[in-house]
């Protein structure tokens, strides 16, 4: 390549970045003042309307109650817009071109113009089809993924008390049972076409996702098992890194072996080592860094073929099945597919920052931390104060927000690298390398991490 | 096993290498242009919409209806109509219609036309909404004197002799234009000919086979 | 606001009940439904919700772990196993049109109502309308405990009838063992046949 | 090593699924009959002729000059190729010698199409093989900027109609040679960068190693040509087998690849030889008499045009060797002429009885030929591989149905 063919191309990475923080702003501003209105100020209102009464608390409660799902419900879908979006420029850039730019200010409304053509379009049941069925697939493909999503909005935002209710003890858990569902939905669409490519995909769709379950799962119970707790705000807080050697920002992940490194660097430090255990420590945490690091990876391939991205996108293989267990559908049914598997992706994104990247935790400390956005949102508290508004939102939960997102979206861009970049699995070597490789290799770990864990 | 541990060392490197050099491509400028806003800079020999020009100086008509494009098109798309003119007792044009639908932009019509009349122009939008719309008369065919003018410079033509005064020619009126040009169909070779060297750097696309020939 | 308190009242005593009939509401016409539907493939996924309404009940119960795993392993996992299965035996998705033998109607609702009144027995006797004592949130650690130590023997007892289900099956699936040979002998005449055909309309 | 995915005891019952003609990865209108056991193709029957335009009969109700406009959309990735045969065969018949400025403007032109159509099947091809989404964008830049050379010597991108019969249409324009040159500094580069991401990846490789193998013997029983049967070794190379036009002349090599004929090595094949291209049209801009335009008018004593009059003009700096006119008229007598264009040998047979219009076209299709293996390569294999497998073949169905 000659030096004139790298010019830098600032000009469009300036536009994606405009773009994605615009769209983000938009996306997450509106959704805690949903959040805001539902759980702080509704509830302030009819308490201020029926002061002392015990029904009027028990109303405010149940209306709060609702925050999480309808912080969900207002999410997901401007979310997946955004995503997909995101993705069409993402990989514009990647692949030297421009993606949309047409509808709106540089394509910023492209993709609420699919929606809306997506919603207008007719809705086609396939002859001999079975159209019950055909209509509940896309339904049971989307729904878990709301919900499951749900648990995961307490770790995010550092246990805010909003989402308090939401955090059950079996978090991680609850999170894979919902997200092990969607896959019913794709074979029940796949088989309620009546086409044969559909019922391929479908069928397709469920041996990869039972498959690829298993080294998933193993793989985040190993990460709970390392940090003894299946509750996905204990883990989250629990990476939570100080200025502390003994707990340092980044390195107390559990990517790092769970606090393993900064642990033994302390302990180096201060001289509790002494003679061969200097060796035999420092070898043992890298071990544990290995195996958790080896973990996320599993956990990320498993989640990429859970939600059937490339390259494990075999139930939808357009080369092969046309558009697999999505063949036949059409207008919004198709749109729910859609968007749910954007949702889907988010989701397995959060999951990983939530397991190993730190959850909303800062990565070094004291930057851009719970300080730094306290002084940002206490003039607008305090504006809301005197109005006799509840405040909006506290540092803490501002600033957990906001690496939350960080990180969820540098792995969504992450995934989109890879999209842009790898061909797609055959079927028997998308099995072969779940069973033969992900499972024994997440089993191994398994092993390995019981006693490297004592050891370390 | 240590082979196994090789092989997926191995693989990780090379996924990474393509990862990687897909994600250099970031920084490379977009080749896609904003089609409508920056149209293609498109080279003269381009073989678009077929057009008929006029004399780029004096606005005359130049097709002289000898017929030979029509007869060379693999696709008979072109049909004229045309009569001796009962003054000048030569051909003269009266319709000239184009069927684009049909027209597959091979350019033997162009390569033919002994007076350079029918020109391949650069333009290609000619989407529409009926196959009829897609038939063009000699109206929308004939371009103006400016574009004519524009596409004589940009495919290096010779510029055609100017006609000598004639009795009966309205010579704004190019449906009408009677064609005085007795001698036009031998004489225009030679005029190229003469015109070459003098003012035009490239081989003229219609006189490129009769000129290499020698 | 008579109204609030009434409603505050009702939800905050009867809630679980409430929710218990909401739930048995969805339940029970989907598990009428995986009896009285003719297709086969469709009764499968009728019964996912099924274990899907049953794993609600056991929310109910604050067993949050029976729950999921319920949900996880029986409504996802096993049912939709078995679904595939029946669409690889039924590929063209036929639904069975041939009427039913009513001499074997008789029994068979005989059968069900002597299940029905055992169950229902068996269920009374327990007794355990009563107990009303909260579980603990998190008893994935007396489950765990349980598992091991008090109820050790018939957790492995049905792993091994697991065990067992599996070879079974794959036995099953499988021609008779002994004419394997055979049978690969066969295939590969047929491909070669194929192939020749092949050969044949290249030719043409 | 993979999981049978059917073993032979176990029951299944077989599915027949109509692949194409409206698939997307049937490349056109080509439509498959499958036979499935499983995802496993136990038969296979390609249908054809969806896309039959009677192009051999147009040929005879066309003069020769018309014909050559209508020729090269037969194979529309390598429309050099089919017309060069034709004109070949023409020149044959009529005892023409092609100046040798329009032999290597003819040389390079086509050795570009190569190029240009080896890129458009990698792109396609890895999409077939699931990278839908990045990488194919890459070989169609490249593509884009020999089309924008093509479309400034040719008039037009894919329907060039440039080789005629007794030579080449036009001179190139000023500059372009330096364009082409600069295209030939930085095209290896580019290629490396496409190997970077496609050649050892695990997937790929997994997805291409071993699949579809073309064996020697059964390439030769079917007539396959092109890099379809060099990956399977056989150094089957018309431009150095029956060496014609300025071939002779320039240095290059057939790639073969040595082992079985998988897909991988029908991929690595066209790679390799498209870096052969790239030497080859660097050399010919070398080696060009007179030179580039700009160089040919300085060698001329003008600034303008070549002169036509001009006696002392060496022959060789020619276009063209006959006149060329809506009569072109072709003396009467039979000739055949084959050239090897990126798919295979493309043949063509002609009989001429000295009117402006052929007597008899026969047409030999490398694509048609190819195509013929295609049952004997997918019995056996599974569903997705039946993508692989075609698109490693690299069929235009047009070429095929005619």
């Amino acid at each position: 390549m000659t030096s004139s063919a790298v010019p830098y191309n600032l000009n469009e990475i300036g536009k994606f970045f405009l773009l994605s923080g615009v769209w983000l702003g938009i996306i997450f501003g509106a959704v805690w003042a949903a959040c805001w209105a539902v759980g702080m100020l509704v509830p302030q209102l009819i308490l201020n309307a029926y002061p002392n009464d015990p029904c009027a608390l028990n109303v405010a409660n149940a209306i709060r109650l609702l925050t999480p799902l309808v912080g969900v419900m207002v999410f997901i879908p401007i979310n997946a817009m955004y995503m997909v979006l995101a993705e069409r420029r993402g990989l514009a850039l990647f692949t030297v071109r421009k993606g949309p730019n047409r509808v709106g200010p540089d394509g910023f409304l492209q993709t609420a113009a699919d929606a809306v053509k997506l919603l207008f379009k007719e809705n086609i049941n396939p002859h001999g089809g079975d159209v019950l069925m055909f209509t509940l697939a896309p339904i049971i493909f989307f729904a878990p993924s709301v919900f499951g999503a749900i648990p995961l909005l307490a770790a995010v935002t550092s246990n805010h008390d909003l989402f308090k209710i939401v955090n059950l003890p079996t978090g991680i858990f609850y999170v894979l049972a919902m997200s092990s569902i969607p896959v019913v939905g794709i074979v029940m669409g796949g088989w309620a076409s009546n086409n044969k490519y559909s019922l391929v995909g479908g069928l397709r769709s469920a041996a990869q996702a039972i498959s690829y379950e298993i080294p998933l799962v193993l793989a985040i119970i190993t990460t709970c098992f390392l940090v003894g707790s299946l509750d996905v705000v204990n883990i989250a807080q629990m990476q939570k890194g100080t200025d502390n050697l003994a707990s340092f920002g980044f390195l107390n992940w559990n990517f790092f072996g769970a606090g393993a490194i900064p642990h033994y660097l302390d302990l180096l430090m201060q001289g509790k080592l002494e003679g061969a255990q200097v060796v035999t420590s420092a070898f043992w945490s890298l071990a544990l860094a290995f195996c958790c690091i080896l973990l996320c990876g599993i956990y990320l391939t498993g989640a990429c073929a859970e939600i059937n991205r490339i390259p494990f996108d075999l139930p939808e293989a357009e080369s092969e099945l046309v558009s697999g267990y999505n063949t036949e559908y059409s207008g919004i049914r198709f749109a729910i597919f859609f968007l749910a598997e954007f949702t889907n992706l988010f989701i397995v994104s959060t999951v990983a920052v939530v397991m190993w990247f730190g959850g909303g935790a800062t990565p070094f400390p004291g930057f851009l931390d719970a300080n730094t956005f306290a002084s940002i949102a206490t003039p607008f508290n305090q504006a809301l104060a005197q109005a006799g508004l509840p405040p909006l939102m506290d540092g803490q939960t501002m600033s957990g927000a906001f690496w939350a997102i960080f990180k969820t979206y540098a792995l969504v861009y992450f995934a989109i690298l890879v999209r842009g970049t790898l061909p797609r699995f055959r079927i028997d070597q998308l099995l072969d390398f779940g069973w033969k490789k992900l499972i024994p290799l997440s089993l191994i770990l398994l092993l390995a991490v019981t006693y490297i864990r004592e050891l370390v | 096993m240590f082979a196994l541990v090789g092989r997926s060392i191995e693989s990780l490197y090379q996924v990474a290498r393509g990862l990687k050099t897909v994600f250099k491509h970031t920084v490379r400028p977009p080749i896609t242009k904003n089609f409508p806003d920056d149209m293609p800079d498109l080279p003269g020999h381009f073989r678009g919409r077929l057009a008929l020009a006029v004399n780029p100086q004096t606005s005359e008509h130049l097709c002289i209806s000898c017929l030979q494009c029509e007869r060379v098109c693999p696709d008979k798309c072109i049909q004229i109509t045309s009569h001796k003119s009962p003054e000048t007792n030569k051909p003269e044009l009266i319709e000239f219609k184009i069927d684009h639908g049909l027209c597959m932009f091979c350019g033997l019509c162009t390569e033919v036309c002994p007076t350079s009349c029918i020109i391949n122009t650069n333009d290609f939008e000619m989407a529409d909404y009926t196959r009829e719309s897609l038939v063009y008369d000699l109206k929308r065919l004939t371009l103006s004197q400016d574009e004519s003018a524009h596409y004589f410079a940009k495919k290096e033509l010779p510029m055609p002799k100017p006609k000598p005064p004639k009795p009966a020619a309205k010579p704004a009126a190019p449906a009408a234009a009677a064609k005085p040009a007795e001698d036009k169909p031998e004489a225009k070779p030679e005029v190229k000919a003469e015109a070459k060297p003098q003012d035009l750097p490239a081989a003229p696309a219609p006189e490129s086979p009769k000129k290499e020939e020698q | 606001m008579g109204d609030l308190s009434e409603l505050a009242t009702l939800a905050s005593k009867h809630m679980e009940t409430w929710l218990f009939y909401l739930v048995a509401l969805i339940t029970v016409p989907f598990a009428f439904g995986v009896l009285l539907d003719r297709n086969i493939i469709r009764a499968g996924f009728l019964l996912i919700g099924v274990f899907g309404g049953i794993s609600a009940l056991f929310l109910l119960l604050q067993a949050q772990f029976l729950a999921m795993a319920q949900l996880m392993i029986y409504a996802v996992g096993i049912t939709l196993v078995v679904v595939i299965a029946l669409m690889l035996t039924n590929p063209r998705m036929e639904e069975d049109k041939s009427p039913s033998i009513p001499a074997q109607k008789a029994p068979a609702a005989l059968v069900g109502t002597l299940l029905f009144i055992a169950l229902y027995m068996a269920i009374l006797s327990e007794g355990w309308g009563n107990n009303s004592e909260a579980l603990s949130p998190d008893n994935i650690t007396i489950i765990g405990y349980s598992l091991l130590t008090h109820y050790a023997l018939p957790f492995e007892f049905a792993s091994i009838l697991l065990l067992i289900a599996l070879v079974g099956a794959v036995m099953l699936a499988k021609h008779d063992h002994f004419n394997s040979k055979a049978d690969i002998d066969e295939i590969e005449e047929e491909t070669k046949e194929i192939s020749e055909r092949n050969e044949h309309v290249v030719k043409v | 090593m993979s999981v049978e995915l059917s073993s032979p005891d176990l029951k299944t019952d077989e599915m027949i699924i109509n692949m194409g003609p409206q698939h997307p990865a049937t490349h056109g209108v080509l439509r498959l009959i499958l036979t499935l056991d499983g995802e496993i193709c136990k038969h296979v029957e390609p249908v054809l002729g969806h896309l039959h335009r009677a192009q051999e009969w147009q040929g005879q109700n066309r003069t020769w000059f018309q014909y050559q406009a209508l020729i090269d959309r037969v194979d529309y990735l390598s429309g050099m190729y089919t017309s060069w045969a034709m004109a070949r065969a023409a020149e044959q018949i009529d005892g023409l010698v092609v100046p040798k400025r329009a032999e290597y403007l003819r040389v390079i032109l086509s050795e570009m199409n190569r190029i240009t159509s080896h890129l458009l099947w990698l792109g396609t091809y890895l999409i077939d093989l699931g990278a839908m989404f990045g990488f194919p964008f890459y070989p169609f830049r490249e593509r884009e900027k020999l089309f924008d050379l093509f479309e400034e010597v040719a008039g037009q991108r894919m329907m060039f109609n440039y080789i005629r019969i007794g030579g080449v249409l036009r001179n190139p324009p000023f500059g372009w040679f330096d364009k082409l040159k600069r295209f030939t500094d930085e095209f290896p580069d580019r290629i490396d960068e496409y190997e970077a991401i496609v050649t050892e990846n695990p997937i790929f490789l997994k997805r291409t190693k071993g699949v579809g193998i073309l064996k020697k013997e059964t390439a030769m029983a079917y007539g396959v040509t092109g890099p379809c049967i060099r990956a399977s070794g056989i150094p089957l190379d018309l431009r150095k087998t029956k060496p014609y036009s300025v071939y002779p002349e320039l240095d290059f090599k057939v790639q073969t690849m040595d082992g079985d004929g998988d897909t991988w090595a029908r991929y690595m094949c066209r790679i390799r030889e498209m870096r052969e291209s790239n030497e080859i049209i660097r050399q010919a801009i070398e080696k060009i008499p007179g030179g580039t335009t700009e160089e040919l008018r300085k060698l001329l004593g003008t600034t303008g045009p070549e002169k036509d009059e001009s006696k002392d003009l060496d022959p060789s700096f020619l276009l063209m060797a006959k006149k060329q006119n809506a009569g072109l008229r072709v003396k009467a007598g039979e000739g055949f002429a084959a050239v090897e264009s990126p798919r295979g040998t493309i043949g063509c047979y002609v009989i001429s009885n000295g009117s402006d219009k052929a007597y008899r076209f026969k047409w030999r299709n490398p694509s048609f030929c190819n195509l013929s293996v295609l049952p004997e390569l997918l019995v056996g294999a599974p569903i997705a591989d039946i993508m692989a497998i075609f698109g490693s073949i690299d069929v235009i169905l047009p070429d095929v149905d005619r």
